[in-house]
C-alpha cells in the first residue's frame, strides 16, 4: 500500500498535464443491446472514450440513458437478454472483447474493479464479510497464510474507516454506510488499474453520503487508481470527479472537463442538466424542460436529443452529429457549432 | 387571529418492533413531542426535511392518517382527526391529499391511468354527470401540462416517471384540496424534468391557494420552493424557521453539518473538512433524556444530557434551533 | 446473535407442541362431532362393511371403557392426551394381546428408513438437477431430459408404486412384490438379511423418488434464477471467482435456503404419501398397519399409528426448524 | 471489428411467442386435458349406460376390446359390449370411467373452492387486521401445513362415513392454509403499496381496496394456488378411496384401486383393472400440473424469460 501511494502521488496534483495523461482504457465504438419482444432497445449506441490514468471519469445522465449499462458492458457483466453488438474496450492498450472467458477472468479484479451500490445487495448475505473479500484475494493471488489476509482485510478496513470488529460480521449486522465501505475496501483490495464505481453513494444519507465520498476520493488518492464513476447527482460529481461525460439515450453528448462542463456546457442537454440542479446558494425560477423520449427501440433518424432540444434545426431530424472536439479538452456532438476557417467556434443558432 | 390549517400538538409516535410470543417488544420513538403550525392563509409550503429515520415519513403517514398517534393532537380546521366520524374522516380526505415518491408504485397495475381520477370522481361525488367529470379531469391534466387523450386510456408503464408524477398533482389538484402531503416528490424523477413538478407545487400554492406539506432529504429543492422548514433529527425538531434563513445561517450543529454535507454542484467549491462519524450503536443509543445529538456533537458539554432542549429564538423571525447553545441565560454564562 | 437463541428455541417448540396438540384435537373432536357417539357410528359402520358383527357387544364394551363415555367431557379429553404423551393407547381390538404400542414401534423404523432415504435422494437429485439447469455451462442433452421428466412429478406415488410393482415385481419379476424383506431369513445383523431389506426396499423408494425429485428441480431452477439475478452474484462475477466456486458459494447456497424452508412446509403431505406407497408394496411399516387396522376396524391402532407419524413429522420440522439458523444467519436475527 | 454474438435471433422467435402471457403454452395444453376428461364423461352420461358401473351388472374379469386375457379357466377376449373391460366384480370399466372421473373432479373442486374461500377470508383477516388476529391466524396455518393430513382424514374418516360432498368439506380442513398465507403475505405487501394508500387517500372503503385493488393483482397468485389445492384434494380423495375409506356405494376412481388391489388385480394381470383409473388420473394430474407451470409464468416472467 505505502508502495503505491509513493509511486502514484503525483498524478492526483490538481493542474494535470493533459498531454502527459497515459492513456489506461479505451472505449471505442461500444454497442450494446437488450432484446425485447418488440424489438432490440438499443442500450448503448456506440460510445467512445478514453480514461486516462489516475483520472476520475464521470458518467451522468437520466435513469436509463445507459451509463450503468457502459459500466457493465466495459466489465462483460451484461446479462441476456442484454449483449454487446459491436465495439472495442482497451485496457493499457489490450482489446478486451474477443478474449476467452478464462483469460478475462484472470483480469477482473487485479485490472477491472467494481465498487457496486453497496447499500442494496451487493454482499452474499450468507458470507461473513471477510469471507467475500478473502475469496477475491485467494482466487488472484493463490492460498495464503490466514494471519496475512486477515493482517490484510483489517488494513483495508483502516484504510476505509471501518472498525476491526465488523471483520466477523455478516452484512444484515450493516448499515448502509458500512457495507457501503466493505465494497470500497473490496473494490481496492487487489489494487486495480480502474475502479469502477456504480452509483456507489446515491443510496445514502446525505452526511453519510459525503463520508463515503470522502472516503473514496482518500482511498483513489492512496492507491492513483482510475476511476469511472456513474451517478445522476451533478452536486457530487462536481466535487468527485476530473472529466465527466454527458449521457443521452445511449449515447455520448458531451465530454469536458468538470471545470468547463459546469461553467459552459455546450451541448444542449448538457445546458438542461446544469440549469436544472437546485442551488443551496440562491434562489432562482425554475426552468422547465419538456420530457418526451423517443422509443428506445426505435430512435429517430439524426440527432438523439432532437424531440427535446430548444434549440432544434432541420438538420438535426436528418443528420446524426458527430463528437467534434470544440473547445481544448471538450468535445461535443451538436449541429448547433460550427468550426470556421479560423478555427473559431461559432453558435449557428445565435447568429442566424 | 384565525383558526389555522393544520395544527400539531406534541405529537409522539413510538412503534412497537418485534414482539409476538415469547420476545420482548422494543420500543422506537419516531416522532417526539412534535409541534407544527400551518396558517390557513395565505397558502404555504412547509418543508420537513431531515435523513432516514428522522421521523418524516411517519409524520406524512399519521397526517395522512395511515398511522396513529401515540400521544398529542393532529388538529385539522379545529378538528381533532382521531375523533372524526365516518363522514368528517371522508371529508378530511378531500380536503388533505398526497403525492407519494414513486411514480410508478401509485398505479395499480391491473388498471389504465384514468382509474385514478375515476376513484377521486366516484367516491368524492365530485361530478354532476360524465361530461363534467371529464372536463374537470381535462382542466386538471392541462395545470399540470399534460392532455387527457394522450394518457387516460394508457397503462401505468407505458408513461414517463415525470409524466406519472405530474398526473398525481393533476390528481390532487382535480379535488382541489387545502393541504397536499407531499412525500419525496422528485427523489424517484430525472433531474431534468424534477422542475416541472415542484413548478406545478408552486402554482398550485400561488393560484388554486393550496398548501404543502413537502417532505424531503433533499435541501436544495426545499430551498428553491418551501417557506417554513423544519429539520428533523431522530424524531425531534433540531431547527425551524423560514427556509432561506435556516439554510443561509444554521445554527442547530447538527444542521450545520448537514447543510454543509450537501455537496456543491461547482467544482471550485469542495469540501474542506473530513468528518467522521461514530459509531452507528452510539449515534442511536442516544440518551433518551438529553440531547439526542449529544453523541457526534462537536459543541456538547454536560448539560445538553440534562433534559432534551427546547426551542430557543435564533433569530427574530421565528427562527429557532434545539440547541442549549443558544439557551439565553447560558449563552451569557460561556 | 449468533446461533439459536433462546426465544427462537422456545417459540419452535411452542409451535411443535402446538401442531401436535392440534391434530390430537382433530382426530379427537371432529368423530365425536358426528350424530350418535363414535361407538355407533363404529358400529354402523362395521355392520355396513362387513353386514354382521360377531363380537359387537365385546367391542362396545371394551370402547365405552376406553372412552369412559360416563364421564365429563374434560375429563375424558384429559385423559386421551394424557394418554397420548405416554403413549399409551390400549390393546389392539384386532390381535388382543398386543398393545397399540407395540405395533407402532414395530412398524415405525421400517417407515423412518424407508422415508429418510428417499427424502435424501429426492432432495438431492432434485436440487441438483435444478441447479444443473440454471447453469449456463451445462450439456444442452441434460437440459432438454429434465422437462421430459417434469411430467412424472405430477404422477401421485401411489400411482407410480401401482406402475413399478406391476411392470417391476409382478410382470418381470425383477424386485419382489411385497413385505420389507424376504421370507424365512431371520432379522439380524447380517449380509443377507441387510442386502434383502435393501431389495425390498429399492421399488418403494423409486415410487416416492420418481415422482418428486421434479417437483423440486423445478422450484430450485426458479431459486436460481431468482438468486443469480442478485447483486451479488453479478458481483461475484466481476470478482472473477472461479465460475464453480462462485456458483456453489454465492448462488447455489442461497438458492438452496427457501428449499429447505419448503421440505418443511411439504413433509406433511410426503408422509402422507409414504404410508400409500407402503400400502401397495404390503411393506410392514406404518402404511400397512393403518390399512390393516382399518380392514380390521381397529380403531386404537388407527389412532395410535396415525398420531405418531403426526409427532414425528412435527418431530422432524422443529428439527429443521432448530438446523436452519445455523445455514441461514439473517434467521436467528430477524427472530428477534 | 470484434462482435460478440449470442445468437438473438432465436431469442426473439421465442418472445414473439410470448407476446400475450395467456396464450401460453402449458396453460392451453393442461386445459385442453382437463377439458377432455371433462367433454369425455358429459359424453358418456348420455351415450353409455352407467348403471354397469354397479356391481354384478357386467361379466367378470373380461379384457378390453382387442385384448385376450388367459387363465387356468381359460382364454377370454375382449369385446365391444364392454369396450374397456370389466373388473373382478363385475363392473364395466368404461361406465366406472364415466362415472368415477368427474366425481374425482368434483371432490378436488369443491375442496378446492372451500379452502380457498376460507384461504381468502383468513388470509384478509390477517392481513388487514393485524395484531393479535394476525398471529393466531398465521400460526394456525404454519402449523395445520406440516400436519400429514391424510393420517387425520383416515382417523375421522374410518369412524364417520361421509358422501361426496361431506369427504370434499373434511379434505377441505387442510386446504386452507396455503391460500392464506399466500393471501396474507400479499396483502402485507399491497397494503404499503402506493395505489392502495391512493386508494385510502381517495376515500376508497376497505372493501373497495380489497376487492377492486388489491383482487384483480392476485388473480394469477390465487389461479395457481386454487390449481395446487386441486392436485393436493385429489390426492388425499384419491388416498383414502385406495386405502377403502371414503363413499361406500359410488364407484370412484380410487375405489376401483382398492377393489384391484384387494382382490389380485395386480398379481392376475387384470391391468384394465387399475390400469385405466390410474391413466385417468395420471391425465388430471399432468393438466392440472401444466395449468400451474403456465400460471407461475404468467406470474413470474423472469421464469419465462430463462427457459431454454
Amino acid at each position: 500500500m505505502s508502495e503505491a501511494q509513493t509511486s502514484h502521488s503525483n498524478t492526483t496534483a490538481k493542474a494535470k498535464n493533459w498531454a502527459d495523461a497515459k492513456p489506461v482504457l479505451k472505449v471505442d465504438d461500444l454497442r450494446i443491446h437488450y432484446e425485447t419482444p418488440k424489438g432490440a432497445v438499443i442500450a448503448v449506441a456506440g460510445i467512445s472514450f478514453t480514461l486516462y490514468e489516475g483520472e476520475t471519469l464521470g458518467l451522468v445522465g437520466e435513469s436509463g440513458c445507459g451509463k450503468s449499462t457502459t459500466a457493465y458492458g466495459i466489465l462483460q457483466l451484461i446479462q441476456p437478454p442484454g449483449h454487446i453488438v459491436g465495439g472495442e474496450i482497451g485496457l493499457e492498450g489490450k482489446n478486451l472483447i474477443g478474449l476467452s472467458e478464462r483469460d478475462f477472468r484472470r483480469l477482473r479484479w487485479t485490472k477491472l474493479a467494481l465498487i457496486p451500490q453497496g447499500a442494496m445487495n451487493s454482499l452474499n448475505p450468507t458470507m461473513k464479510v471477510h469471507e467475500q473479500i478473502a475469496d477475491v484475494i485467494v482466487t488472484h493471488e493463490g492460498r495464503q497464510s490466514k494471519e496475512k489476509i486477515k493482517q490484510r482485510i483489517l488494513d483495508l478496513f483502516k484504510t476505509v474507516g471501518l472498525p476491526a470488529r465488523i471483520y466477523d460480521m455478516f452484512p444484515h449486522e450493516l448499515s448502509g454506510g458500512m457495507k457501503q465501505r466493505v465494497c470500497i475496501a473490496m473494490g481496492i483490495c487487489l489494487n486495480p488499474t480502474v475502479v469502477i464505481a456504480d452509483e456507489s453513494t446515491s443510496a445514502l444519507d446525505v452526511v453519510v453520503q459525503r463520508v463515503v465520498a470522502q472516503t473514496l476520493l482518500k482511498v483513489k488518492e492512496l492507491l492513483g487508481v482510475s476511476m469511472i464513476m456513474i451517478g445522476h447527482d451533478m452536486g457530487l460529481m462536481a466535487q468527485m470527479v476530473d472529466r465527466i461525460a454527458v449521457m443521452y439515450a445511449g449515447k455520448i453528448v458531451e465530454i469536458a472537463s468538470v471545470h468547463s462542463l459546469f461553467k459552459e456546457p455546450m451541448h444542449p442537454y448538457s445546458q438542461v442538466l446544469i440549469d436544472s440542479i437546485p442551488s443551496l446558494k440562491e434562489k432562482k425560477p425554475l426552468k422547465i424542460t419538456e420530457g418526451i423520449t423517443h422509443d428506445p427501440r426505435n430512435p429517430p433518424p439524426g440527432c438523439i436529443f432532437q424531440l427535446r432540444c430548444p434549440h432544434v434545426m432541420d438538420v438535426c431530424r436528418s443528420k446524426e452529429p458527430v463528437m467534434r472536439e470544440l473547445k481544448p479538452r471538450q468535445e461535443v456532438a451538436c449541429h448547433l457549432y460550427e468550426v470556421d476557417a479560423k478555427g473559431e467556434v461559432k453558435n449557428v443558432a445565435a447568429s442566424a | 387571529m384565525s383558526q389555522p390549517l393544520l395544527d400539531i400538538r406534541n405529537a409522539t409516535k413510538v412503534y412497537q418492533v418485534g414482539g409476538g410470543i415469547g420476545s420482548k417488544k422494543k420500543e422506537v420513538v419516531a416522532l417526539q413531542n412534535f409541534n407544527l403550525t400551518i396558517a390557513d392563509k395565505p397558502a404555504t409550503i412547509t418543508t420537513i426535511a431531515g435523513e432516514s429515520g428522522s421521523g418524516k415519513t411517519t409524520l406524512a403517514n399519521l397526517v395522512l392518517g395511515f398511522t396513529h398517534l401515540s400521544s398529542g393532537n393532529i388538529v385539522f380546521q379545529g378538528k381533532d382527526i382521531s375523533d372524526m366520524t365516518h363522514s368528517e374522516i371522508l371529508d378530511y380526505r378531500q380536503n388533505v391529499q398526497a403525492v407519494f415518491q414513486d411514480p410508478f408504485g401509485v398505479y395499480n397495475p391491473f388498471y389504465r391511468v384514468e382509474h385514478v381520477f375515476d376513484l377521486v370522481i366516484k367516491n368524492f361525488k365530485l361530478h354532476k354527470n360524465d361530461s363534467e367529470a371529464r372536463d374537470r379531469i381535462e382542466a386538471g391534466l392541462n395545470a399540470v401540462g399534460l392532455r387527457g387523450e394522450d394518457i387516460l386510456r394508457k397503462y401505468p408503464h407505458q408513461l414517463s416517471g415525470g409524466q406519472r408524477q405530474r398526473i398525481m398533482m393533476a390528481r390532487a389538484y382535480l379535488i382541489k384540496p387545502k393541504l397536499i402531503v407531499a412525500d419525496e416528490p422528485v427523489s424517484m424523477v430525472d433531474a431534468s424534468l424534477r422542475a416541472a413538478i415542484l413548478d406545478v407545487m408552486l402554482k398550485l400554492r400561488d393560484e388554486e391557494n393550496i398548501s404543502f406539506l413537502y417532505i424531503t432529504h433533499d435541501l436544495s429543492t426545499a430551498y428553491q420552493v418551501g417557506d417554513q422548514i423544519y429539520i428533523l433529527y431522530q424524531g425531534s425538531i433540531a431547527e425551524r424557521g423560514p427556509t432561506t434563513s435556516v439554510i443561509d445561517k444554521p445554527h442547530h450543529p447538527y444542521v450545520q453539518l448537514l447543510v454543509d454535507s450537501v455537496p456543491q454542484p461547482d467544482p471550485d467549491d469542495k469540501w474542506e473538512t473530513d468528518i467522521e462519524l461514530p459509531d452507528e450503536e452510539v449515534m442511536r443509543a442516544a440518551d433518551a433524556k438529553g440531547c439526542r445529538f449529544y453523541p457526534r456533537c462537536p459543541n456538547r458539554w454536560d448539560h445538553c444530557l440534562t433534559a432534551a432542549p427546547p426551542l430557543f429564538e435564533v433569530a427574530e423571525n421565528k427562527h429557532e434551533a434545539s440547541c442549549y447553545l443558544y439557551e439565553p441565560k447560558v449563552a451569557v454564562k460561556r | 446473535m449468533k446461533g439459536i437463541t433462546l426465544v427462537y428455541f422456545l417459540r419452535r417448540f411452542g409451535i411443535f407442541l402446538l401442531t401436535v396438540w392440534i391434530a390430537a384435537t382433530l382426530i379427537y373432536i371432529i368423530p365425536r362431532m358426528a350424530p350418535g357417539d363414535p361407538i355407533s357410528a363404529m358400529v354402523a359402520r362395521m355392520t355396513q362393511q362387513a353386514g354382521y358383527i360377531e363380537n359387537s357387544d365385546v367391542i362396545i364394551a371394551g370402547w365405552r371403557k376406553r372412552f369412559g363415555l360416563d364421564d365429563p367431557w374434560y375429563l375424558q379429553y384429559g385423559r386421551y392426551l394424557k394418554n397420548l404423551v405416554t403413549f399409551d393407547f390400549g390393546y389392539s381390538l384386532a390381535s388382543f394381546p398386543t398393545t397399540v404400542k407395540e405395533i407402532v414401534f414395530r412398524a415405525l423404523p421400517w417407515t423412518l428408513g424407508l422415508l429418510s432415504v428417499s427424502t435424501a435422494l429426492f432432495f438431492f437429485i432434485g436440487n441438483f438437477l435444478g441447479a444443473m439447469l440454471a447453469w449456463n455451462k451445462t450439456p444442452r442433452i441434460i437440459k432438454g431430459l429434465i422437462p421430459v421428466s417434469m411430467i412424472f412429478t405430477s404422477v401421485p406415488s401411489l400411482l407410480a408404486a401401482l406402475m413399478l410393482l406391476y411392470f417391476f415385481a409382478f410382470q418381470l419379476g425383477w424386485f419382489p412384490s411385497l413385505s420389507a424383506y424376504g421370507r424365512g431369513i431371520v432379522p439380524g445383523w447380517t449380509w443377507t438379511f441387510i442386502g434383502s431389506v435393501m431389495w425390498h426396499a429399492i421399488l418403494p423408494i423409486m415410487s416416492i423418488v420418481v415422482v418428486t425429485f421434479g417437483f423440486w428441480t423445478l422450484g430450485m431452477r426458479g431459486m436460481m434464477i431468482t438468486v443469480e439475478g442478485e447483486d451479488y452474484v453479478t458481483l461475484a462475477k466481476a470478482k472473477g471467482l472461479k465460475p464453480f466456486y462462485s456458483l456453489y458459494r454465492y448462488t447455489i447456497r442461497n438458492a438452496i435456503l427457501p428449499q429447505i424452508t419448503a421440505l418443511a412446509l411439504t413433509l406433511g403431505t410426503l408422509v402422507g404419501g409414504q404410508v400409500l406407497v407402503e400400502y401397495i408394496f404390503s411393506y410392514q411399516g406404518m402404511g400397512n398397519a393403518i390399512f390393516t387396522a382399518i380392514r380390521n376396524q381397529d380403531y386404537p391402532v388407527i389412532q395410535g399409528t396415525s398420531y405418531i407419524l403426526i409427532l414425528t413429522t412435527a418431530l422432524a420440522v422443529f428439527i429443521m426448524d432448530m438446523i436452519y439458523p445455523l445455514i441461514d444467519p439473517r434467521i436467528s436475527h430477524e427472530g428477534n | 471489428m470484434a462482435t460478440i454474438s449470442a445468437n438473438p435471433k432465436r431469442k426473439i422467435s421465442r418472445f414473439n411467442r410470448f407476446d400475450n402471457p395467456w396464450l401460453n403454452p402449458f396453460l392451453i395444453t393442461g386445459v385442453f386435458l382437463i377439458v377432455i376428461i371433462l367433454l369425455g364423461a358429459f359424453i358418456g352420461q348420455f351415450t353409455w349406460d352407467s348403471d354397469l358401473a354397479l356391481v354384478g351388472n357386467s361379466p367378470l374379469k373380461q379384457p378390453p376390446v382387442g385384448v385376450s386375457h388367459t387363465t387356468l379357466r381359460g382364454t377370454s377376449v375382449g369385446t365391444w359390449e364392454h369396450p374397456l373391460g370389466t373388473d373382478g366384480d363385475g363392473r364395466d370399466m368404461l361406465a366406472v370411467m364415466i362415472v368415477g372421473a368427474p366425481r374425482t373432479l368434483a371432490i378436488g373442486f369443491i375442496a378446492a373452492a372451500a379452502g380457498m374461500g376460507f384461504g381468502i377470508l383468513l388470509g384478509f383477516m390477517a392481513g388487514f387486521m393485524g395484531g393479535r388476529v394476525d398471529d393466531v391466524i398465521r400460526i394456525a396455518s404454519d402449523t395445520t401445513i406440516t400436519i400429514p393430513s391424510i393420517l387425520v382424514l383416515i382417523v375421522i374418516q374410518s369412524v364417520i362415513p361421509v358422501n361426496l360432498v361431506g369427504m370434499a368439506l373434511l379434505i377441505s380442513a387442510f386446504a386452507w392454509p396455503g391460500p392464506t398465507r399466500l393471501i396474507r403475505g400479499q396483502v402485507l405487501s399491497m397494503k404499503e403499496s402506493g395505489y392502495v394508500k391512493m386508494a385510502r387517500i381517495s376515500g376508497a372503503s376497505t372493501f373497495d381496496i380489497m376487492f377492486k385493488e388489491m383482487m384483480p393483482n392476485l388473480i394469477p397468485y390465487l389461479a395457481a394456488s386454487f390449481i395446487g389445492n386441486m392436485q393436493g384434494s385429489i390426492l388425499a380423495a384419491i388416498g383414502l378411496e385406495v386405502l377403502g375409506l371414503g363413499p361406500q356405494r359410488v364407484p370412484t376412481l380410487g375405489k376401483s384401486i382398492y377393489w384391484s388391489v384387494q382382490l389380485s388385480g395386480l398379481s392376475q394381470g387384470l391391468w384394465w383393472w387399475w390400469g385405466f383409473p390410474a391413466l385417468i388420473l395420471v391425465v388430471i394430474f399432468v393438466g392440472l400440473l401444466l395449468i400451474n407451470l403456465g400460471l407461475d409464468e404468467i406470474s413470474n416472467p423472469r421464469l419465462r424469460q430463462k427457459v431454454e
